[in-house]
């Protein structure tokens, strides 16, 4: 049977496995999926791990693997948003998310990695613009990844996490309230397939499906446009 | 005080069986074959094993008795033991061990010196020969003031002339005692020497015709081995 | 360098060590020492830790610890803090991780002591508590060192556990492992590497250390 | 549930097991029954990946196992491809990770094995080769069992050092503690807790016969 | 054949320091003190122990000299060993202990017969007694078809009768073997049983006056005790 090994930045997990599903009951080709933040994919491609297509988060990593002959090409495949999730509906009773934040009762919020994840990046400048980087700094919680960060918010191990938009489509999120955070840069995401990929045609095949108004629907629905 | 029992224990090849007492300033010396039961009824006289039934009452006291449940524990009989084999505490140095309990920790040095073990006082258990390290385990039990000393084979593994030596040590020393003492042996004359009573112990019961019967068998009877270790040595000296 | 990480790391595993310390002792002697129904499978218990992946550990540790699991919430209700991602937090998840490697080498400290010691204690007087003081602590030092350093040592270790329960917060709860771990995943490979060298002549260290209590406590 | 995971995971401890086996035994051996200058260096060596944390045993790994690093290089110009993020690279991942489990039961085995024994045999005509597979193995069964059964335990508890040389890639690398990792990062709880779950009476049942073992061989 | 030796050794409290021969067919018993250095005698004809100077010649062949550096390992020697204490292999049962080297393993029957052990040939040493587990011991060492026989004191954790009944075992046993036998015993009667030859070895030296003084000397002399730990009964029996 033919597959495909795909590395996917942990935002477009639950989008990448409904697209992923509907792509192998379409195809017949299995797809293999590694999850984990941009940079810690990017981290593993460069030490020779034998993904055959890159979902990154950010526009940089998949540059970086086109000058380093990696790939022939990257794609925009999704773009998406930061916002404020919380497990606690009065946290969304402020007027701003800044102003919710600055609330005495938030204890701890989680924010992905700004170095290897490209949401976590964006919200800390949001932050920064916003001049709270300074006094919130020790409420900061570092996740791995903005899954980790968003699994934080939901088990209320966190009074807020900075997320991305898709996770308001998942199950976890029924109860919780968002903001979202216009001050974080727009977060372009790139994709790429290898040159050395076991199965070209396939993985040509997924970047293809990838860009298609079935697959565009499903990003939608998890908040990338 | 008087030390009075009456023991029933069930091991894996006979029974003990025995009854007993002993006075103040008096030595008991039970005596009998290697594996006769002598340690097992030191060891219920201390607490450290049940009997499955009897009474052991030590004056006025009952430390056990299993018609009314009650079993004294090791700690509350304050009796002192010197064991079958060597018992000192291996991180302590012979001074300290004789005072892991003393009553009065000045009254160690008299012992030590009475017992001749002063110079090694410093000296760690494992630093001294066998025959130092069981002197200054008899200081230890000495050193607690006991109301009852109980002595489990304290010579049988030195050699003979050391042996000699303490055995004669512990006789002087029993006048000044005012406690009962029990002594096993396996040396019928080391029991003859020291005892004021002898309480032979074969397969766990009292056997008054052992001494006799061990004393005058035949050289070379294929029976007597069982019940004799050392069998004529001990009257040669 | 990330001095802040090995800092907390070190401040972690001592922390650990001497928590530890007090806590398997007990267990240790009752494992040792006595025989109870379900004996078996509380000694199982308390090796589990070294049988579980650290995810799964980590796994049920978020589950308790979070402000809806009941230790959390019990200690949301008595300090209003939370337990995860601070330096309590993780040390409670790094004394679950090490409780085995404290327990089983004092119980078998404790074993190898005659028993003929103990009885000769119960005689001169000793209660339970004093022998374990008097007698079987000071004749269990080599195993017990050994159980110190082999705690500290898996402490200093500990990584997939902190890692779902830390939060990685520099001086709180961001230890060494995962700050190489970090490290390497931003590529900064030279921070890490500075990190991990300096690991190994402070573990190095310890294993002589611990091979020198073993073969004085063989003599 | 992910089974593909749970088979890799069992793959890979069953593998690590089986060659930590034949590895380790005459390590111990040297260790057990040999004085040598630089012996306690060998053995700090053995006992160190111990006492460093996974990621710093990860991190050393990834620099020689890459493609650039010395061992990855060679790797690559004699098969072409790449020994991170395959089963091979975690194999030997999980190997250096556990030989001190494996090393320490069975030394403590063997120096257990009363050295007339082997000058009996040596009497008898037994080469020391012969010796050791006739007398010191039969004798030490305990001990290898005890010592392969931590190992095997150790595998599957194997998490830092395979995330960093893993990749995590389905069915090659991606063993159990990892798809937990993974799965409670997605917040899909449900499988976390399946695959979880599943290791509590596998380890549980090892756990007691090691315990098994160590009171048969007190006897 | 005949072994010949020429030993010396530093010990720590002393050295040992002797010379002797024995050839096949008959037995040389050490006899000595305890500590006086005869296991380290047997030791260094077994290949066990180096000497630190000296020869041992077996026949034609050299097994051990220093100024040539030769030193043959235990395995080229082909010689039985049984040793003090029980050294059988606790994996093994008694049947296949004996086997374990044997040049044709149907002769371990017969030597089973011999020793009285045939019916435990499935046990392992562990269920069987000292006195059963030490004729064990002797035909793994027969069945070997050693070309020298050492016996390092076999019988002396045994009861006084069992002992008996080996030693004349032994005795037989000697005028149907062809090699020479090496036998050490603190028993001066199992001594004059039992020997062609006597070397009596103190404090490693050769001593022949070591056994008329332990048998003459009176009893309670302070120096006597090192040289006797069993002074007299011997003489007894
Ligand atoms: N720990 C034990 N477990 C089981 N049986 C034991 C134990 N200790 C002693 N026995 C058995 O109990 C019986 C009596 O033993 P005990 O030690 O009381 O004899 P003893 O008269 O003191 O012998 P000895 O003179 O050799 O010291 C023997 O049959 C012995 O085998
Ligand atoms: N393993 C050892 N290490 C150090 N010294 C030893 C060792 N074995 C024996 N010795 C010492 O060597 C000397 C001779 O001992 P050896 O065993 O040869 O005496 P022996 O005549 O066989 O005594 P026994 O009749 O008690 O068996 C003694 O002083 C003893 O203390
Ligand atoms: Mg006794
Ligand atoms: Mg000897």
């Amino acid at each position: 049977q033919d597959k495909i090994s795909v590395a996917v930045a942990a935002n477009f997990i639950s989008a990448f496995k409904e697209i992923a599903a509907d792509f192998e009951d379409k195809t017949g080709v299995k797809v293999e999926a590694t999850f984990a933040s941009t940079g810690s994919l990017y981290n593993q491609i460069k030490n020779g791990a034998p993904y055959d297509v890159f979902l990154s988060a950010d526009e940089e990593r998949p540059a970086l693997l086109e000058k380093e002959g990696w790939t022939h090409g990257t794609f925009i495949y999704a773009r998406g948003k930061v916002i404020l999730w919380s497990a606690n509906k009065a946290f969304c009773k402020s007027a701003t998310w800044q102003d919710a934040l600055k609330n005495n009762q938030i204890k701890k919020i989680a924010i992905a990695n700004p170095v290897t994840a490209p949401y976590g990046t964006a919200a800390k400048a949001a932050l920064q613009k916003a001049g709270l980087l300074g006094t919130l700094q020790s409420k900061l919680v570092n996740a791995q990844d903005i899954a980790q960060s968003f699994q934080y918010a939901t088990t209320s191990a966190v009074d807020a996490g900075f997320c991305s938009m898709s996770a308001i489509s998942t199950p976890q999120e029924q109860g919780g309230c968002y903001y979202v955070i216009a001050e974080a840069p727009v977060i372009t995401q790139f994709a790429c397939v290898s040159k050395k990929a076991k199965n070209p045609v396939c993985a040509e095949l997924f970047a293809t499906f990838l860009m298609s108004d079935h697959a565009n629907k499903i990003k939608k629905k998890y908040g990338y446009h | 005080m008087t030390i009075a029992a009456s023991l029933k224990k069930r091991l894996k090849y006979f029974d003990v069986e025995v009854s007993f007492s002993c006075a103040s300033k008096s030595m008991m010396v039970m005596i009998g074959p290697s594996g006769g039961g002598k340690t097992t009824i030191i060891r219920m006289l201390a607490g450290l094993t049940a009997p499955d039934e009897g009474q052991v009452i030590f004056g006025e006291e009952v430390w056990f008795d299993s018609a009314r449940r009650i079993n004294v524990t090791p700690q509350k009989r304050r009796l002192g033991y010197v064991f079958q084999d060597y018992n000192l505490f291996p991180h302590l140095n012979l001074l300290d061990n004789a005072a892991f309990a003393a009553v009065d920790k000045k009254e160690v040095d008299g012992l030590f010196d009475l017992f001749k073990i002063s110079h090694l006082r410093k000296r760690k258990p494992h630093m001294v020969s066998g025959g130092e390290r069981q002197r200054c385990a008899i200081c230890q039990a000495l050193a607690r003031h006991p109301r009852l000393l109980l002595l489990d084979e304290p010579f049988s593994a030195l050699d003979v002339v050391t042996r000699r030596g303490l055995r004669e040590e512990l006789k002087s020393l029993k006048g000044s005692l005012s406690c009962p003492i029990i002594y096993v042996t396996h040396d019928i004359n080391e029991a003859l020497f020291l005892a004021d009573e002898i309480l032979p112990v074969v397969e766990g019961k009292n056997d008054d015709g052992w001494m006799q019967r061990t004393i005058t068998r035949e050289p070379g009877e294929g029976t007597a081995a069982k019940g004799a270790r050392e069998p004529r040595l001990s009257l040669v000296y | 360098m990330d001095y802040l990480a090995l800092y907390v790391t070190l401040k972690l595993a001592l922390v650990t060590t001497v928590i530890l310390m007090v806590i398997a002792a007990p267990i240790a002697y009752l494992l040792a020492y006595y025989r109870f129904p379900g004996k078996s499978l509380l000694e199982a218990l308390v090796y589990l830790p070294m049988a579980l992946p650290p995810t799964v550990i980590g796994f049920y540790l978020i589950i308790v610890m979070s402000p809806k699991g009941f230790i959390g919430h019990a200690w949301e209700s008595l300090t209003g803090g939370s337990l995860l991602f601070t330096f309590l937090g993780i040390t409670i998840a790094s004394i679950i991780y090490s409780i085995p490697f404290a327990v089983s080498p004092m119980k078998a400290a404790f074993s190898k002591i005659d028993r003929r010691l103990l009885e000769n204690a119960y005689v001169l007087g000793l209660s339970k508590r004093a022998t374990f003081l008097r007698v079987i602590i000071p004749n269990s030092l080599n195993g017990i060192a050994a159980a110190a350093v082999l705690v500290f040592l898996h402490s200093i270790g500990a990584f997939g556990v902190l890692l779902m329960v830390g939060g990685s917060i520099p001086g709180e709860t961001k230890v060494a492992s995962i700050a190489i771990y970090e490290a390497v995943e931003t590529m900064n490979y030279q921070a890490a590497g500075m990190i991990a060298l300096s690991f190994i002549p402070i573990s190095y260290a310890f294993l002589l250390l611990i091979n020198k209590l073993n073969e004085d406590s063989r003599t």
